[in-house]
């Protein structure tokens, strides 16, 4: 019941950051604070893994739109790598799929930001 | 994983009380889970049940500073699963819509509703502006 | 797992009843599981919290059939967490034991409130007539 | 939250039931039908694998401690298979270390039935 985030620089301009466990009104701040942080240090292209994570809430995809929207805003964008079912199937719900990039393995993810 | 037993079980109903806080949202979720891995509900609805579930108590934590405690009241009977969630608050007035802390919370609360109306069979909301918002929901288990 | 943000939460009451029947204890006990998640309980810990208040409720469902719902009730504080486990009928009257149905289940009986002793630090145990057992006990978080 | 129960033939007389999953006050009933089955057939060296048990209670406890009463009648003995360190923690505190011959792995506890 709880959230490990950790950042680390790719290729080119890139960052990826890994999210692992659970993602709900209780953690979402924390992931919020990484990806802001991000992108306040100018950094606009994203690869976020949630393959370790096993539950998102509405507060969780908030905090993925509210990324998305700012590095739009610089041309970046958000690519997510999901691999979970009950994940995949949360974002086809709500008519995310259609906004963010989803990939099955980090590596497709990364080429499509590019 | 889910007893075959399970489906002649005796109805039952279950009660949950947690501070309107988001650290303890977490229990209501697990709780959830253990219900309905009580009835033939298949992982991929017991999973269901979890996120609207958590989300009705977030909602509730997002209404109104105003509401203290959150009841959960699961009632679990042949057909399925009807979960009711309260908001409750001590002051003499629950406002029925807290001023957003910016865009993303209200847009966050306008997905968790629309996650619980995707997720369970039926679902009923209102605000009681005594008391604050509650959502019943119902959950068909496929016979 | 254990948030260090933990540490440093407000006290909170979390309660729950569930049947007085033994397929809904597991619900008791991934209760458990999540509320002392909440504190900054080991993982053995936390193995000891759920058993401990899961024989807590498999004694009121053997103590008497006239015990119709557990009332478990959490109280996290800076120091730990309290908890009170209630059986509750609705007879005129609870028979304050029940007559076991064979050696082998008084034998668990025993067993279950002694593994309670030795799992939580304190533990107070008594029989209300009117409304059956009720079980208190405490178990410190390290500091 | 239930148990797998599964009974099988081994070396000798003697049996082996694995169990997998939880055994509390709901699921105990049907690993005590499994014992007393294969000691009405006459089978009294067991040897009972908890190594994919996750959790088990007083009324567990209680269902072992039975069926080695009635095994013992008979000149039998059951050893227990056992890794997970809470479930030796609780044959521990309750002493039952000393009645029951506590194995890390199923040849040993083959091996010390005869
Ligand atoms: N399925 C979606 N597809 C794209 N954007 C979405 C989706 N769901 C929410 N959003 C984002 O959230 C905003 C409003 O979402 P909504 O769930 O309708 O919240 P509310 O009911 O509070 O207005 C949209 O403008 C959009 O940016
Ligand atoms: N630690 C133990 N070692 C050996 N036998 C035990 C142990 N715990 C329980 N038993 C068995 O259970 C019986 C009584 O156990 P106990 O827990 O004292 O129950 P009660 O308090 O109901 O009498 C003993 O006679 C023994 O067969």
């Amino acid at each position: 019941m709880d959230i490990k985030v950790n950042v680390r620089e790719s290729e080119g301009d890139a960052y990826v950051v890994d999210l692992a466990g659970e993602i709900d009104v209780y953690t979402s701040p924390k992931v919020k604070d990484a990806i802001t942080e991000l992108i306040d240090q100018g950094h606009y292209n994203l690869v976020i893994n949630l393959e370790k994570v096993r539950y998102i809430d509405s507060t969780g995809l908030g905090v993925l739109i509210g990324g998305l929207k700012r590095v739009r805003e610089h041309g970046g964008s958000v690519n997510l790598v999901c691999t979970n079912p009950q994940i995949k199937k949360i974002f086809d719900i709500t008519g995310l799929v259609k906004i963010f990039g989803i990939f099955d393995d980090e590596q497709s993810a990364m080429k499509a930001l590019v | 994983m889910n007893a075959p037993e399970a489906a002649a079980q005796a109805p039952g109903r279950v009660e949950l009380r947690i501070p309107a806080k988001a650290e303890w949202v977490a229990v209501a979720r697990l709780a959830a889970a253990a219900v309905a891995s009580r009835l033939r509900f298949s992982m991929d609805e017991i999973d269901d049940l979890k996120l609207a579930i958590a989300e009705a108590c977030t909602n509730c934590i997002h209404q109104s500073e105003a509401i203290e405690t959150i009841e959960i009241r699961w009632e679990a009977g042949p057909t399925g699963l009807r979960v009711s969630v309260n908001g409750d608050g001590r002051g003499p007035r629950i406002e029925s819509v807290k001023s957003g802390s910016g865009e993303e919370e209200a847009r966050a609360g306008g997905l968790g509703v629309f996650l619980i109306r995707s997720l369970m069979d039926e679902v009923e909301y209102d605000v009681d502006p005594h008391r604050g918002p509650r959502l019943v929901m119902v959950k068909h288990v496929q016979s």
